[in-house]
């Protein structure tokens, strides 16, 4: 119980991180912790205590690897989205590079050209 | 002299190809040991980061241009798709349906070691870009902090 | 073409170390690949070599150079732990320039590695035929002795083996 | 009719590919992919009309345990409105995307955008609902920054942010309900869940995900990037933002995971009838003080998407139907206002109203169009949204929400007062001495124009015949959760 509580201390304090921060890279960075924060609780979700990898290599007994080895799925869904995570990331600091370059400030409260 | 001292220049060339080589290796084992087409990428993308990193932006474009590298990237997703249709001759997309062969062999499990390679082209070709696209407008904004203020909002 | 062949033996080498089998499916990967990496690559690898890299003569004197490396290196760890652990701390820390005789890059490279990977120096740069060293403890002021102490110990052999 | 489900995620993503690798030898290409797979794309999506619901398993994997395409009555709603505003958009952006660079890019991601979208119409398996979700997001962020002014990239980045926190949470939902329920296919899960009774980590789990298809929804608490967002994109993607994507990632994967999922409560009817009114109040008060055009009609889109959920959160039939025809037809009129005042930029150069007058001189078809989408906003009798918005204050009086009721009639009125003030400031009066120069719009650009006006008002004569069919599919799809759950797993 304790490793899922921490995982959500992890994505409050990303949360954080995005909402109290000016820096526009400082929010990225909030965005990715957040990100891993979820990550590692789909990793969590498939952990079995005293399991073993869910690969099968030659000569293992089929019966006791389904029963032993660890939920294989999350792995993959954690793949996946570590993939999305990482073209989001790539966007996001092409965003800031270009943002940097057309108002020369990383400060959010200075890049406020819309309102209203 | 561009890029970084010799040491890291030497140490790169060296090593350069057996990083690549492992990325190929976790490519074309993705369906036999842990791995496949998005570390395997991963990695070979890195070595050609490396070249970038050690030589400068010169040299490494030279050999892997920021163009065949986004021709890669779309050809690598091309390829994904293309062998996800082929699906559709055994009646349903995505259908596995080369001979699944034996176990255990590099030659087995139909489309997934294909599906692999197309992934393993697209994910370093297009991390690669990513790198180049990144370090190209980075210059832009080393350029915009030596002159500050120069237009004002 | 030599490089071309030089490269494509070693990575076909390498890969059959790492799957470890002589499947003919998994030889006939690893020459594709060798190939594919001999061609991408072989600009890159290996670019001074004007004679045969792999000669047997070189090979030996590298198999001769690893256990006095290997000496060097124990002995100064020996040096360094003496030095950490007596209480008056004797060190006498600094950088100091030594020249090296070495003419190609992968000497120059392996020296420097060298000279990083034995306890209590630290190659910081190189420039031109100069190596910036950091030493634990500077024993001489005079450069020669310096260079003697640092380099020569290694250069002899090193010499041998890449030019 | 099953054969043709992965077409629709297919065509798209290689006609992005594709395109991009075949236009670096001739440019052009890119509008001419998009052109083709858009109208074959379209063509599909009306052949699926008025089929019987058929599920597609990828690669042959049986339900539970490969990921399968579901194609029920509202899937199929959802795919003739995403394809019809794709077509006529890029028919519009041909000639449109002249003002820009990089037209091939501009192409593949539209057509990412696109396969995202019908994606996430089709999937029936809760993770890659994400994936696909993130598809058609990312492709959007990038094409809210297309122009690469301060303006786009500002917005842009407030979009991506959110949108970044809304996916993480989506994805922190939809790994609780994995944790809880041990699958992903969300038929599966609607089962597991109406067998072991809904616990409180499954609660939890609904309301990340409400929150996260919320923000991608803009509902009022969550709308903060919407009025950036949408009016920096160039015109034909402000008009998919607006007339589609917010509705396929936000309301279509709302409805979708609260009927199909988690099935319906009165609870969560009310908590989405207080969204949907305050996003209609909210909107619409805002909209009022605007002088850029485009933003007017983002915070309309707002408004707009309130009814939409209002509707649907009554959960009665008739609120269900007017909820889905007010969908079908905010996509059409805001779709036709967002390309006439893209049209109106293309000739002017301006969006600010101030700036504006006497158009209906020089530009009769665009005037024409954007006074067909206004009138139709605005709810005036023989344009269907009038009667949308009827059918859904009729379900909100037959539900005896009076207040609901009466706010919905009250954000109506208002509505027309702001639409009349944008009418008597672009429409009427002298034409400034800084306009006198312009030209109407290509004929591509027209062509869109007059048939969106031309759904607006055939739509309103068309409800008897769709109420029966294509809409009544749709409802009966939302309302019969176990006929889904038997449709996918096989009884």
């Amino acid at each position: 119980m304790i490793v899922y509580l921490l995982t959500f201390i992890l994505f409050v304090m990303g949360l954080y991180c995005l909402v109290a921060k000016k820096n526009v890279v400082k929010k990225v960075i909030g965005i990715v912790i957040m990100d891993y924060a979820v990550n590692l609780l789909l990793i969590l979700v498939g952990y079995r205590r005293g399991g073993v990898a869910p690969i099968l290599l030659k000569g293992m007994d089929r019966a006791k690897f389904t029963t032993q080895s660890v939920d294989p799925l999350p792995q993959a869904l954690v793949l996946t989205s570590i993939v999305i995570g990482l073209g989001v990331l790539a966007l996001m600091v092409a965003l800031c590079i270009r943002l940097y370059e057309k108002y020369k400030t990383f400060d959010m409260s200075e890049i406020r050209r819309l309102r209203g | 002299m561009q890029g970084m001292t010799i040491i890291v220049k030497t140490v790169v060339r060296i090593v350069t190809s057996f990083i690549v080589l492992y990325g190929i290796y976790i490519v074309l084992y993705g369906h036999l040991t842990p791995g496949g087409g998005f570390p395997g990428g991963v990695i070979v993308a890195a070595a050609y980061i490396l070249i970038m990193l050690a030589y400068g932006k010169e040299v490494a474009l030279r050999s892997f241009g920021d163009k065949s590298a986004s021709l890669l990237d779309n050809l690598g997703a091309f390829g994904f798709l293309a062998i996800a249709l082929l699906g559709l001759t055994g009646g349903y997309f995505f259908l596995n349906f080369i001979n699944h062969g034996q176990p255990f062999r590099l030659v087995s499990a139909g489309t997934l070691p294909l599906s692999n390679i197309a992934i393993g082209v697209k994910v370093s070709a297009c991390l690669y870009a990513v790198f180049i696209a990144l370090a190209i407008f980075g210059r832009a904004v080393y350029r915009a902090m030596e002159e500050p203020g120069k237009e004002e909002r | 073409m030599t490089k071309k062949m030089t490269i494509f033996l070693v990575t076909l080498v390498t890969w059959l170390l790492l799957t470890w089998s002589l499947d003919p499916e998994e030889v006939i990967a690893g020459v594709t690949v060798a190939l594919l990496i001999s061609v991408l690559f072989s600009n890159l690898f290996l670019s001074q070599g004007k004679k045969t890299n792999f000669a047997p003569r070189r090979l030996g004197w590298f198999l001769l150079y690893l256990p006095v490396f290997f000496y060097y290196v124990i002995k100064a760890n020996f040096d360094v732990a003496y030095r950490v652990l007596h209480p008056e701390m004797p060190i006498n820390p600094g950088i100091v320039k030594v020249k090296t005789t070495l003419k190609t890059q992968t000497g120059k490279t392996f020296l420097a590695n060298s000279i990083t990977l034995t306890p209590g120096t630290l190659t910081v740069d190189i420039v031109g035929d100069w190596l910036y060293v950091h030493w634990i403890n500077i024993s001489t002021l005079d450069p020669e002795e310096q260079t003697k102490l640092i380099v020569t110990r290694f250069e002899r052999f090193l010499r041998r083996i890449y030019e | 009719m099953h054969s043709l489900l992965p077409l629709f995620i297919a065509i798209p993503l290689g006609a992005a590919f594709l395109g991009l690798i075949i236009a670096k030898l001739w440019r052009g290409v890119g509008g001419l992919f998009a052109f083709l797979s858009t109208l074959s794309l379209m063509v599909f999506s009306f052949l699926l009309l008025g089929s019987s619901p058929s599920i597609y398993k990828m690669g042959g994997w049986i339900p539970p345990v490969g990921i399968n395409l579901v194609s029920d009555g509202l899937s199929t709603l959802m795919l003739v409105v995403i394809n019809t505003v794709a077509f006529l958009a890029i028919v519009f952006s041909i000639k449109y995307m002249e003002l820009y660079t990089a037209k091939p890019k501009y192409y593949a991601l539209f057509m990412l955008m696109m396969a995202g979208m019908n994606g996430v119409a089709l999937t029936g398996d809760m993770f890659n609902l994400f994936v696909f979700l993130e598809i058609a997001s990312i492709a959007s962020y990038a094409l809210v920054a297309f122009g690469c002014e301060h303006e786009e990239l500002e917005a842009s980045f407030k979009y991506l942010i959110l949108g970044g926190v809304a996916s993480t949470l989506v994805l922190l939902g939809i790994a609780i309900l994995y944790s809880t329920t041990g699958t992903l296919n969300m038929a599966d899960i609607a089962q597991s869940l109406s067998t072991h009774g809904a616990n409180k980590a499954s609660l939890f789990a609904l309301a990340l995900l409400v929150m996260g298809f919320g923000v991608k929804g803009a509902l009022v608490p969550f709308h903060a990037w919407l009025p950036d967002a949408h009016p920096s994109a160039p015109a034909p993607i402000s008009a998919m933002l607006s007339g589609v994507l917010i509705k396929v990632l936000g309301i279509y994967a709302l409805t979708r995971v609260i009927f199909h999922v988690f099935g319906f409560t009165p609870t969560l009817g009310a908590i989405l009838m207080g969204l949907g009114g305050l996003s209609m109040v909210v909107g619409a008060l805002l909209a009022i003080g605007q002088d850029d055009l485009k933003r007017l009609l983002a915070y309309s889109t707002i408004s707009q998407v309130g009814y939409i959920i209002l509707g649907l959160g009554l959960g009665t039939p008739l609120g269900i139907i007017g909820g889905l025809f007010h969908l079908l037809n905010h996509a059409t009129f805001k779709s036709l206002l967002f390309m006439s005042s893209g049209a109106i930029e293309y000739s002017t150069g301006t969006r600010r109203l101030s700036q504006m007058g006497g158009l209906n001189k020089r530009l009769p078809v665009t005037t024409a169009g954007s006074t067909v989408g206004f009138l139709s906003v605005s709810g005036i009798p023989p344009f269907n949204g009038f009667f949308s918005k009827l059918i859904i204050i009729v379900a909100c009086v037959a539900a005896h929400q009076y207040i609901y009721a009466g706010i919905a009639a009250f954000v109506g009125l208002f509505t027309l007062l702001y639409f009349l003030r944008v009418q008597r400031n672009l429409l009427f009066g002298d034409l400034p001495e800084s306009l006198q120069g312009i030209k109407e719009v290509p004929f591509l650009m027209c062509f869109s124009l007059v048939v969106l006006a031309v759904l607006c008002l055939g739509l309103s004569f068309l409800y008897p015949l769709m109420s029966k069919t294509l809409l009544a599919s749709a409802r009966d799809a939302l309302l019969n959760t176990s006929a889904y759950i038997k449709l996918v797993l096989g009884g």
